[in-house]
């Protein structure tokens, strides 16, 4: 493969992850402010729907893509209304509204299926696009993927630079602190669920008035998008850049499942593209198993500077996630 | 600022938690909020600070303006500052983060200006805090001037703080009262809540007392201690008497034993532990005694070192190996750690006896669960759930989890945040078990609790460890001084 | 297991009342593919018969959670359904139990071999006949037309997963391609012919790789033709966007005669099946009593192979083929017509092993149970 | 006492009612009469006996399923890796034939091995999760869901590579295993009354494990509070592992049942989603064991029932997905409407 069509390739990598790069970033806001959207699954397929519903009637891309983020908010306010308000089990209710949603979508989307409808097409940036290889791999893309792009930039910056972002970044910890700091805790947690859950719904119409055009049932190829953005959310310890990384990678690996196909037939064509989740479940063990007992007791067998050496490493790979997660605030 | 509190009523429920309180606090006075546990004081601090509301009907005057402070938000704009009993900060952020989070300003953050206006209130008040250093390194004293120094910064007026002494050491407390009296002088208006006598002897010019929810009376200083005793507990008590059961037997000895977590490091630990021996444990928190005492139990990991038990070598083993051999572990966080809240008194009593056999014994499960509930009279019958009890019930309920027979019981805190009268209640039960010959190891806070009931005490500070104390021949300046790190020399 | 025996009458209804039958459709009846060709030619037998359709769609494990074809395929019989069309290879095993579970109705069973007496799945089953189109034929036009109209010689195939059909049909196209490329004269050489499988027929996150993909990789590594093999012709799509941004390309779909309707401008054509002629055949011989078990594989009506009301296998020029491309497509059919077979030899499979020596012409059952891609073609043969 | 349990069942109805209008206002918008939809469904599941009998195949995984879940939940867990353990199962059951397929040992005896190895495979995998949890602090969600998928990978693989069938490799899955190899089926019918068996019988034995054993008390200690269940004596891992072991086991029955009584082989989503359906009947009874039962078969003649809305109303029958979901949402929020109340009232 030439230069050009490898960069050409990555390209392409860069932009199919832009959904994903939504989703993650969605549910990584929402899990800083301590409540977790389980519901990924079906809001993405929801309002690839709905998006694509929207946009056919009124032929306004832009319409498709409100819309999108208008039903990812109103998922995520039922996720921040049950857990929030009444306290319920925030993974009972997400998981209920995934499964919920998807066939909701399923039923309404009959009479969209296998419809052309309008379609966001790349529009390159002038001069920028002409730059060797970055020219190639950033600026020739679509307004949705700049979108992405700029999205994970202003994420970042958000909650790493702004005050308001340090608020969130307590939440997590510990509401009651913000709360005695004036934070209005519950208030806040609604924003930031229905934030991330419209970033969530923006990754609907990615799909389907972007990259997967158009509306098909169930084989659309949108189901299960959802529980791996969940688990690049992970992958991505909380961090959006991280997380952003992880939807790279992911996409990175498809792509590369496809390219080697024919040329490593000995590698089952799944292996490469269910990769994600052994690399997140191997993640998470090496974050967290550092904290388990049994290591404990292990390293207490050691010698001083062998103990001292893995005690080190082990702390350095500890990514913890925010403490409150998933716990209702409750002032007495 | 002057504060005046008029007809302040709560109620948690069933709990009537303030009782019609009326309280004028003068401004740049330095007030004592003075009660038993449960008494209330918590309850009255959070509504004046907003973190609860009143019920309706109850009055705030600030400076005569009649004032409604629905939010800590609103408390923060009134200038009313509280520090709470348990440290509300961040423990895995920055200090400059945990002092930068809630203050007014811009969109974006400002990390520069902020080092500086946190180097110059350090600096004010002589605190030695590294702004890029994390919470979670702090001792409890730390983290309480970093609040202090935020509240001011925000520009309190009124300072509240709830039982601010408990742990923190005697060097700590001179350094917190100097600060707060320089802060009166300030015509800052200073609220201290305690249930410690000394301590708002020493600080405050007047005092409060609070008992079962109401305000019971009010004093100025010069006092006389018996007052206080009777106003906070309705009658005067008195400790019993000072006795010990230590026999020959040992039941735990530890030699050359070294330990180590993230924070801390305990080097050549050698102790001997007789039957019906009481060995208190003090330190200002996070100076060790927590990890000793967990590798006593099994629960920490010895790097070092062998712990005998009854002659047999159980180091490295887990707690249940412990456990079996008659160690018994009881940690300070009751509903987090001891108990399991969901659960009901019976079905604590049963998973304690390890029953054998499949099938649940209904009735057996009911006797056991009565006479328990008896002996060690709790409040609540068999089927009422852990969570529904108060603490000092919840407290004797742990205690009667205890297995029998038993040689050692580990405890922490085992009267924290319970009154006088649960305390005397559960040391004597506490000394039966001494006199069927099990040892006793405990960790307080309060010095006095630890010179009245050990027959020997070790002292941690920083990961050393004093020799064995004979509790007769030390007092609490002493220990203060240890605990505070000064005197090690001759410990 | 056997399940129960309907108590529905094998004779023929009165004539007032419309003869029902039902049909199962694989896929969505609007998917713009093969159930949609299915769904059409349902309506054609209604229209011929003036009987009565029952249908339902989406019948595969992912959609119907929990349900066999068997089973739903009584349930028409229970809203009165006096046959049944089984009309995907995915309902094999369905058909089968329900034919042997209901000897008094009679069962269509689309693409499936059990009835084919020379075949290698035969069992004798009186109340069932196998109807397949010889869609080879139409691949190869398909190929032809891929070929005459690639400016970079390189064609792409979109494969769903690894079977003998899909195998014979990707061969077809390659056969139908080579020929027309060297026939304009190129060098054999040149030509590029690749396919790349899906490895199901739509895909399933983490767990296929995505027809998207796969279109665009081909469209952006220098494919500019892609032909699909699955039933719902994304590749359309993407062609349309790569030449929106400005890589002409172009793509032919696949089933359905109107599919090319999706994206006109860089549509090629779609080789497809028209069900309609032989369900009415089938279905009145059923009517009439003159039902026989039989197996039917037929080519297109070379008369015309547009004609709808004969033909169960044609060839729908798309927007995009150019006039010449039309005239060279339309001799290649002419030639097919006229007997020119590209199976055969010399041909080779993929491995170099010898398939057909020379002027050997492949038997159906060769053509049928190809086992591997043939020489010349790049992309899997077999799935590991 | 009485007035808080009708002040319960006054917010189930409410529930009820909520969830059956919300879904007949989404039937309005699609033009179609919710009475037509509800009626249709009802004759589709209970209307014949085969169509009963129907209802049960469905029924009898779910249930096992349901047992299953139960009890990880009541040690805490949310075994949402459920769904790979039932594919597992399956998996496990047909290597298990193909193994001894051609052994010419007596029938009866392969399916009673397949279907011990279907509830292995299911514990194993289980235990995996179970494992990554207790040693290695991987959430359950998180790591089961990563199970599930790699599950799902691994039998399309087989399907169609491995054991694809002589040439056709297809969606239809691996070559069916002769009739005498299946559970006995009822005459005429699909439905194998072991199997029913089965499934009654687990749910039993999971209630009164759950309800009256020293097992259940400890854990359920363990799922209350991990912490205290370890230092009142209680080996805490060992209970988790348990508790994933036994739900794997009949995670896996169901899917072994899925292979033994209703496919008879291997295909692409063998587990029917009702490993995730299993959690949502778990929800709904509120972890009860005592309801699994009907609420299990209300599902499953939802599931069944909604076959007619294509047939006879151009229905998407995703549409008894939606009411399922539709329920426990609201049972949920209800729940938590009800609780928010008696805290205020105190
Ligand atoms: N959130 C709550 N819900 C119910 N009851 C509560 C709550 N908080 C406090 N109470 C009850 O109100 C009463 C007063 O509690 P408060 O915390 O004010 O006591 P306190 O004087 O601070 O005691 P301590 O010295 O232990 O802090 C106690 O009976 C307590 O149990
Ligand atoms: N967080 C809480 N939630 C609900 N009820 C509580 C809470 N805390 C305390 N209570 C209730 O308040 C009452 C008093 O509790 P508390 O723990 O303050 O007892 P107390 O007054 O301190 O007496 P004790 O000396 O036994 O602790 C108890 O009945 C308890 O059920
Ligand atoms: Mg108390
Ligand atoms: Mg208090």
């Amino acid at each position: 493969m030439t230069q050009e069509t490898l960069l050409i390739g990555l390209a392409g990598v860069l932009a199919s992850a832009a959904p994903i790069v939504f989703a993650v970033l969605g549910e990584t806001i929402s899990e800083r402010a301590g409540v977790i959207n389980l519901s990924m699954n079906g809001t993405i397929l929801l309002s690839a729907m709905g998006g694509f519903a929207v946009a056919y009637n009124t032929n306004s891309l832009w319409l498709g893509f409100l819309a999108g983020a208008l039903i990812g908010a109103l998922v995520a306010l039922i996720v921040a209304f049950a857990s929030v308000t009444l306290q319920q089990s925030q993974v009972a209710v997400g998981f209920v509204l995934a499964l919920t949603c998807r066939d909701l979508s399923y039923f309404l989307g009959n009479p969209y299926m296998g419809l052309t409808g309008p379609r966001l097409t790349a529009t390159p940036i002038p001069f920028l696009s002409d730059l060797p290889i970055v020219g190639v791999l950033f600026f020739r893309q679509d307004a949705i993927t700049y979108l992405s792009f700029i999205s994970i930039a202003l994420v970042w910056l958000w909650i790493y630079r702004t005050r308001p972002g340090l608020v969130l970044q307590g939440m997590g910890e510990k509401p009651a602190a913000v709360y005695i700091r004036g934070g209005n805790v519950n208030a806040l947690r609604y924003v930031y669920t229905i934030v991330g859950g419209a970033l969530i719904g923006l990754a609907g119409p990615a799909f389907s008035l972007a990259i997967r055009a158009g509306w098909m049932g169930t084989i659309s190829g949108l189901d299960g998008v959802g529980w791996i953005a969940l688990a690049i959310t992970i992958f991505g310890g909380w961090n959006p850049a991280r997380a952003a990384f992880g939807a790279y990678l992911f996409a990175f690996l498809q792509w590369l499942g496809l390219v080697l196909q024919s040329t490593f037939t000995e590698i089952p064509s799944q292996v490469l593209q269910v990769a994600p989740f052994p690399l997140m479940i191997l993640t998470l063990l090496f974050v967290n198993i550092g904290n388990t007992e049994w290591v404990e007791r292990m390293l207490a067998l050691l010698p001083e500077p062998t103990r001292k050496f893995f005690a080190k490493l082990l702390r350095a790979m500890r990514a913890s996630p925010p403490a409150a997660l998933g716990a209702p605030f409750e002032r007495d | 600022m002057q504060i005046e509190l008029k007809r302040i009523h709560k109620h948690f429920g069933k709990v009537h938690a303030n009782k019609d309180i009326n309280l004028l606090i003068p401004s740049g006075a330095i007030q004592g909020i003075l009660g038993e546990n449960g008494a209330g004081k918590s309850t009255l601090m959070k509504i004046l600070s907003g973190f609860i509301q009143a019920d309706s009907g109850s009055e705030i005057i600030l400076d005569g303006k009649r004032i409604t402070i629905d939010s800590p938000a609103d408390a923060i704009r009134f200038g009313i500052g509280m520090l709470h009993q348990d440290p509300l900060d961040f423990p895995p952020m920055r200090l400059v983060d945990n002092f930068l989070l809630g203050l007014p300003g811009g969109l974006l953050l400002n990390h520069k200006k902020a080092m500086q206006d946190f180097a110059a209130l350090a600096r004010e008040f002589g605190f030695a805090l590294d702004p890029e250093s994390y919470v979670d390194t702090l001792t409890v004293g730390e983290r309480q001037q970093l609040e202090i120094m935020r509240l001011l910064f925000l520009g309190a007026r009124v300072l509240i703080l709830d039982e601010p002494t408990t742990g923190i050491s005697a060097a700590q407390k001179e350094k917190l009262f100097a600060t707060l009296k320089k802060l009166s002088a300030q015509s800052i208006t200073v609220i201290f809540v305690s249930h410690k006598l000394e301590d708002v002897e020493n600080l405050c010019g007047r005092a409060a007392v609070l008992r079962g929810g109401e305000l019971v009376g009010e004093l100025q200083a010069p006092y006389e201690t018996l007052k206080f005793v009777e106003l906070m507990f309705g009658k005067v008590v008195t400790l019993g008497e000072k006795q010990s059961l230590a026999q020959e037997a040992l039941t735990l000895s530890l030699n050359n034993v070294a330990l180590e977590d993230a924070r801390i490091k305990i080097k050549h630990v050698n102790l001997d532990v007789r039957a019906g021996e009481v060995i208190g444990l003090a330190g200002m928190e996070g100076s060790g005694q927590d990890l000793f005492m967990r590798a006593c139990a099994g629960l920490a990991r010895t790097v070092g070192g062998r712990i005998q038990f009854k002659g047999q070598n159980l180091t490295g083993k887990s707690y249940h190996t412990f456990k079996r051999h008659g160690v018994n572990f009881l940690p300070a966080a009751r509903l987090e750690e001891a108990l399991v809240p969901g659960l009901n008194l019976m079905e604590h009593f049963i998973l304690a006896e390890h029953p054998s056999g499949i099938f649940i014994d209904q009735p057996a499960g009911e006797k056991l669960a009565a006479e328990r509930i008896q002996s060690f009279n709790i409040r609540g019958g068999p089927l009422s759930n852990i969570e529904s009890l108060s603490g000092g019930n919840q407290q004797r309920a742990e205690l009667a989890l205890l297995q029998t027979p038993l040689d050692l019981i580990l405890l922490e805190h085992p009267t924290r945040g319970l009154d006088i009268e649960s305390v005397i209640y559960i040391w004597g039960k506490l000394k039966e078990r001494c006199q069927q010959g099990a040892s006793i190891i405990f960790i307080s806070s309060d010095l006095d609790e630890i010179l009245q009931y050990s027959d020997r005490i070790l002292v941690f500070f920083a990961g050393q460890v004093s020799n064995p104390i004979e509790a007769s021949q030390t007092s609490v300046e002493q220990l203060g001084q240890l605990i505070g790190g000064k005197g090690w020399a001759d410990a | 297991g056997q399940p129960a025996a309907t108590q529905a009458p094998a004779t023929s209804a009165p004539a007032n009342e419309p003869f029902v039958f039902g049909m199962l459709y694989v896929g969505p009846y609007n998917d713009n593919g093969w159930s949609q060709a299915q769904y059409e030619g349902g309506l054609y037998v209604e229209k011929q018969l003036g009987a009565k359709m029952l249908y339902l769609d989406k019948v595969n494990p992912a959609d119907r959670p929990g349900t066999t074809p068997d089973q739903l395929a009584e349930e028409l019989v229970a809203k009165g359904a006096k046959l049944i069309i089984f009309s995907s290879d995915d309902m094999k095993d369905g058909a089968n139990a329900f034919a042997k579970a209901h000897p008094d109705i009679n069962v269509i069973m689309t693409s499936g071999d059990q009835v084919w007496a020379d075949g290698k799945n035969y069992t004798a089953t009186p109340n069932m006949t196998n109807i397949m189109g010889r869609m080879e034929y139409g691949k190869m036009i398909a190929g032809c037309a891929s070929a005459l109209s690639s400016k970079t010689g390189q064609i792409g195939y979109l494969g769903p997963l690894i079977n003998d059909e899909t195998r014979r049909l990707a061969a077809s196209a390659y056969l139908g391609a080579k020929y027309c490329w060297e026939k304009a004269g190129k060098n054999a050489a040149d030509l590029k012919f690749k396919v790349d499988w899906v490895g199901f027929w739509f895909h399933i996150p983490g767990t296929t790789t995505d027809p998207v993909q796969i279109s665009d990789n081909f469209y952006t590594t220098g494919y500019d033709v892609v032909i699909s093999g699955i039933d719902n012709p994304v590749n359309l799509g993407e062609a349309q966007k790569q030449t929106a941004e400005g890589t002409p390309s172009f793509g032919l779909a696949y089933d359905y005669v109107a599919a090319c309707e999706a994206a006109p401008d860089v549509c090629l054509g779609t080789p497809y099946f028209n069900w309609g002629p032989e369900y009415t055949k089938a279905i009145a011989s059923a009517q009439d009593g003159s039902w026989k078990s039989q197996f039917i594989w037929l080519g297109p009506d070379w008369s015309n192979i547009n004609n709808l009301d004969t033909s169960l296998v044609g060839f729908e020029n798309g927007p995009a083929l150019s006039a010449d491309a039309a005239t060279a497509v339309k001799s290649f059919i002419a030639e097919l017509a006229g007997g020119l077979n590209l199976w055969t030899g010399p041909l080779n499979l993929q491995d170099g092993s010898a398939y057909l020596k020379d002027g050997e012409v492949a038997t159906d059952q060769q053509v049928w149970y190809l086992p591997q891609l043939l020489e010349g073609m790049e992309g899997l043969s077999a799935s590991k | 006492m009485l007035k808080a349990r009708l002040k319960n069942l006054a917010f189930q109805l409410a529930a009820l009612i909520l969830a059956f209008g919300a879904v007949s206002i989404i039937l309005i918008s699609a033009g179609a009469s919710p009475w037509e939809a509800y009626k249709n469904m009802f004759l589709g599941s209970f209307g014949s006996v085969r169509k009963f009998a129907e209802v049960l195949v469905a029924f009898v995984p779910l249930l096992l399923v349901t047992a299953g879940l139960l009890v990880t939940f009541s040690a805490g867990l949310w075994n949402i890796g459920v769904e790979g353990q039932v594919v597992m199962g399956a998996i496990v059951t047909t290597w298990v034939y193909r193994l001894f397929l051609e052994s010419g040992w007596n029938p009866a005896l392969i399916i009673v091995l397949a279907i011990l190895g279907g509830m292995v495979g299911g514990a194993i995998w289980a235990a995996l999760t179970g494992l990554l949890k207790t040693f290695g602090g991987v959430n359950e969600i998180f790591g089961g869901l990563g199970m599930n998928f790699v599950a799902t990978a691994w039998t399309i693989y087989l399907i169609f590579g491995p054991w694809k069938r002589p040439g056709v490799a297809s969606m239809s899955g691996t070559e069916p295993f002769p009739d005498e190899f299946s559970l006995p089926l009822l005459a005429n019918l699909r439905l194998s009354p072991w199997a029913l068996a089965l499934g009654l019988i687990a749910i039993v034995i999971i209630y009164f494990l759950l309800q009256g054993t020293y097992f259940g008390l400890r854990l359920k200690a363990v799922g209350k509070n991990f912490r205290a269940a370890y230092l009142l004596g209680i080996p805490t891992w060992r209970y988790s592992l348990y508790s994933f072991l036994i739900c794997g086991a009949l995670a896996g029955a169901a899917g072994a049942v899925q292979v033994a009584a209703v496919y008879h082989r291997l295909l692409p989503s063998i587990s029917s989603g009702y490993g995730y359906l299993g959690l949502m009947v778990a929800m709904l009874i509120n972890y009860q064991a005592i309801w699994a039962v009907p609420v299990a078969l209300l599902f499953a003649a939802l599931n069944i029932g909604s076959i007619q809305l294509p047939i006879v109303m151009k229905l998407d029958s995703s549409l008894s997905g939606v009411l399922q979901g539709a329920l426990v949402l609201f049972v949920l929020l209800m729940e938590g409407a009800r609780q928010k109340l008696i805290k205020r009232a105190s």
